[in-house]
């Protein structure tokens, strides 16, 4: 029997609570910790991956219990998939911290890696559990943690993370809401079973209304355009190594929980042909991608600007769940994998440049390019990806929405799709010329170079890994994600 | 009031009363809440655990991990507030 | 079905819901905001409880005068939920709290618009 | 609140009602396979009888007998009890929280998991308790 499902959260809970413990003892032990067990759950979630493509899905029973009594850990090809990306940006995010933390916030490292972890715990809880309410639980141990790490920065971050926590629990309410009326009308809780029974209900208002809850709840969570209004301010003002943790994968996560709703719980066709859920995430998703766009041309702060851009590629994940068909969905799922990578290397390049200068303005960036080649590099990189240029990883995911765009036949997405990457490549190209291009006056930067090894390495790892991705993005779809969009290739019915 | 405000209120209090007619009734017997899983906790409660409290055998064993959960979500409130505001060591 | 008779108290808890709804997103200052939230979540404790109600029926704990008769005892487990969402709750409240008392310090004001002032003076 | 009272009442009888208190909470803790009740309920209990003393007798004096820093140290004692009662389990064949495989000699699967429960309950209530008188002396520090 193998207990992979559970050992992935657990390992993540059990280094969260080590950390005060030996945090206590010496400060130095939260960040050895936090390493340690992020690379266990890496671990475990690479085997777990390998495990579910070699043989199929693993279910987990906990505490013995068989589903609709107890609740049950479900890894398949979608789970593992996204548990693998989740640790693995989490386990490069941390190792980069400790230098960013210690300048940053130096006098709360404890208490930061142990919510790092119940953080990136929550979030593989989310992922991997099978069960609506447990879903719920660790939703808000995820968005607990998160709420507390953006408070911590500069002077505005607790305004921006209290407007955050009151649409957060607005989300999370919404989404208990949801599951009340789904249990009242199907008895269960269990995703498998609920969505057994689900079909007899399909004319239920209930239903119906419980649909429209929870994907309220996760459009808030995932920031959907125009439930987005929370995320700029959050991800501007929180410390640049938290923001670098939760921008890339905590909107994913959100995003996950909403393809797992429309895939096992909600049948897509019941969300496609009998309740306009998709086709209005869809047009969300394109909307969201134009304003985020355009919102970020109009930024001057480097982080804003990430952040917006980032409202923009979440339009596009979007934007192939609301397609709801094979191509748009592995577009989603190859956009959830690639922004992960792209949007955490641009906002360690952010963090390194603000370890480095104490600078966010795009127009005092000039002349860091000679000062900073690799960091920069790295950027580069990752920028040209955001904007879809072919043999980074962005292009490709890009391609499949565009693909799912037109099976749909509808050619507004596949203008949005094509515009916005001009859009991208506005806000990029403008950073990028003044890098490299733009003049200085030398004093400014007299002792700038590339961060420590130790912040630089795993920025290069990730700008190394857009690239990488783009290469083996066939393997990826071939391998994994036509076996998750496999339920949308089915005849109806 | 702000506009905006009004209609979300309007649409979110006219969602609940839409989902009402489909709600299953306390008083029905047969509803599936009623029917599908919670007999099963009365019936075996006593079997399975020696535990009389059924609130107490599904909270703790049935639906343990959640309860697991919960604790950590109370333990992660209590790290959260230690990071927000640290207290001063000093002695007046 | 006997619609209303056994059904106010979900229009009282939709109405509920709707208040706690509108001092989240509709009042400007901080602590009513999170009065807002605890009300509203406090409404969802009382849809679940509604929930679980069984006419003529006993709490959940078994009585040996009454046996393992499922039909005899309210449904467990809406109350399990609770218990766990309660928790959770608390827990919100709890940081909400922690964060209102940093903005006060830094602000001293609750108020959102003399909040965003401030803001703007001290950037 | 921090400073102390000094009145005589308040003292005394906050003095006099605190062990009913806590002895009300074991039971609540102790009491919830059989009534309502259980680890929250208990360990709420026994946070609010400690911010009671330390509203009436002020903070300088009650943290010389249960300081934060115990606080904290009892919250992680609890979550490390749920979490031992989750993977000895697993040690012995059983899956994750299986109380029915914790290894103790002589008993049922059934009477297993009625320990189990307690077990679990107790650490629920730890972590309640010192959790909550945590959030209690952060919510009411000085500034830091």
């Amino acid at each position: 029997m193998s207990h992979l499902p559970v050992l992935i959260p657990i390992t993540l809970l059990l280094s969260a609570f080590l950390i005060p413990l030996a945090g206590y003892v010496k400060r130095d032990f939260a960040f050895a910790i936090a390493s340690v067990g992020a690379f266990l759950a890496f671990a475990f979630s690479l085997r777990g991956l390998l495990m579910v493509l070699s043989q199929g899905e693993i279910r987990y029973h906990l505490g013995g219990w068989a589903p609709p009594i107890g609740i049950e850990y479900v890894l398949d090809a979608l789970s593992a998939f996204m548990a693998a990306v989740v640790t693995l940006i989490g386990l490069v995010v941390l190792i980069y911290s400790r230098r960013s933390v210690l300048h940053e916030v130096p006098q709360r490292v404890v208490p930061l890696y142990a919510l790092a972890m119940l953080l990136l715990a929550g979030l593989v809880g989310i992922i991997v559990t099978g069960d609506l309410f447990n879903l719920f639980v660790f939703l808000e141990i995820s968005s607990l943690s998160a709420y507390a790490l953006m408070a911590i920065g500069d002077d505005r971050a607790p305004v921006a993370s209290f407007r955050y926590l009151i649409l957060g629990s607005i989300a999370g309410s919404f989404y208990v809401l949801g599951v009340g009326f789904l249990y009242f009308s199907t008895g269960s809780l269990n995703m498998a079973d609920v969505a057994q029974r689900l079909p007899a209900l399909y004319q239920s208002r209930a239903v119906a209304a419980a649909a429209i809850f929870i994907f309220i709840a996760l459009g808030l969570k995932m920031a959907l355009f125009p439930l987005h209004l929370w995320l700029p301010d959050v991800y501007t003002y929180a410390p640049s190594a938290v923001t670098a943790l939760i921008a890339p994968i905590m909107t994913k996560v959100s995003a996950y929980a909403l393809i797992r709703m429309l895939l096992t719980v909600f049948q897509p066709h019941y969300l496609r042909d009998m309740l306009p859920v998709t086709s209005v995430i869809a047009w969300l998703g394109a909307a969201g991608i134009l304003y985020g766009s355009i919102m970020a041309i109009a930024q001057s702060d480097f982080r804003r600007m990430l952040a917006y851009s980032s409202v923009s590629q979440i339009g596009y994940i979007g934007l192939g769940i609301g397609l709801a068909n094979p191509l748009g969905l592995i577009g989603a799922l190859l956009h959830i994998l690639n922004h992960a990578f792209m949007k955490a290397c641009l906002f360690l390049v952010a963090g390194s440049i603000r370890f480095r200068t104490g600078r966010w303005e795009v127009s005092s960036f000039a002349g860091l390019g000679r000062k900073m080649p690799w960091t920069m590099a790295a950027f580069t990189v990752a920028a040209l990806s955001m904007v879809g240029i072919p043999p980074a990883a962005g292009f490709f995911s890009k391609w499949y929405l565009l693909l799912g765009g037109i099976d749909r036949g509808n050619w507004f997405f596949v203008a949005t799709i094509l515009l916005s990457s001009l859009l991208a490549a506005v806000y990029f190209f403008r950073v990028l010329e003044q890098v490299y291009a733009g003049r200085s006056e030398e004093s400014a930067f007299k002792n700038v170079s590339d961060p420590p090894a130790s912040m630089l390495f795993p920025t290069i790892i990730l700008g190394a890994g857009v690239l990488v991705l783009g290469l083996l993005n066939s393997i990826i779809v071939s391998r994994i994600l036509e076996l998750v969009v496999a339920p949308l290739n089915e005849p109806r019915g | 009031m702000n506009w905006y405000t009004a209609i979300v209120l309007a649409l979110f209090f006219g969602l609940l009363v839409y989902a009402e007619r489909d709600l299953p009734d306390s008083s029905d017997a047969s509803s599936p809440a009623r029917t599908h899983v919670a007999p099963t906790y009365i019936e075996q409660s006593y079997e399975d655990t020696r535990t009389p409290n059924i609130v107490t055998s599904v909270l703790a064993d049935y639906r343990g991990y959640d309860t697991l959960g919960e604790t950590v979500v109370i333990l992660t409130a209590g790290l959260a507030v230690i990071l927000i505001l640290p207290r001063s060591d000093r002695r007046r | 079905m006997s619609a209303l008779a056994g059904n106010y108290t979900y229009y009282i808890t939709a109405f509920l819901l709707a208040i706690g709804l509108y001092g989240m997103i509709g009042k400007k200052n901080l602590l009513k905001k999170l009065i807002g939230m605890n009300i509203f979540q406090t409404a969802i404790f009382l849809f679940f409880i509604h929930g679980a109600v069984k006419p003529g029926t006993t709490v959940p704990v078994l009585d040996s005068r009454i046996g393992m008769d499922a039909a005899a005892y309210i449904n467990p487990l809406p109350h399990v939920l609770i218990l766990t969402a309660i928790v959770v709750s608390v827990a919100t409240t709890g940081v909400a709290l922690a964060l209102l008392i940093t903005i006060y310090r830094r602000y001293g004001s609750l108020e959102e618009t003399t909040i965003l002032e401030r803001m703007k003076q001290s950037s | 609140m921090r400073e102390r009272l000094e009145n005589s009442v308040v003292e005394g009888l906050s003095r006099f009602l605190v062990p009913f208190i806590q002895i009300f909470a074991l039971y609540v803790i102790t009491h919830g396979h059989y009534g309502p009740g259980g680890g929250f309920q208990g360990g709420v209990i026994l946070a609010a009888s400690m911010m009671l003393l330390r509203l009436s007798l002020g903070e300088e004096y009650e943290h010389r007998r249960f300081s934060p820093t115990a606080a904290s140290f009892v919250a992680a004692v609890g979550i490390l009890i749920y979490a031992f009662a989750g993977l000895v389990p697993m040690m012995f064949g059983g899956r994750f929280l299986d109380y029915g495989y914790l290894p103790i000699p002589g008993l049922s699967p059934a009477e297993l998991r009625y320990h189990g429960i307690l077990i679990v309950e107790s650490g629920v209530g730890l972590v309640v308790w010192g959790t909550l008188v945590t959030l209690f002396d952060h919510l009411l520090g000085r500034e830091g």
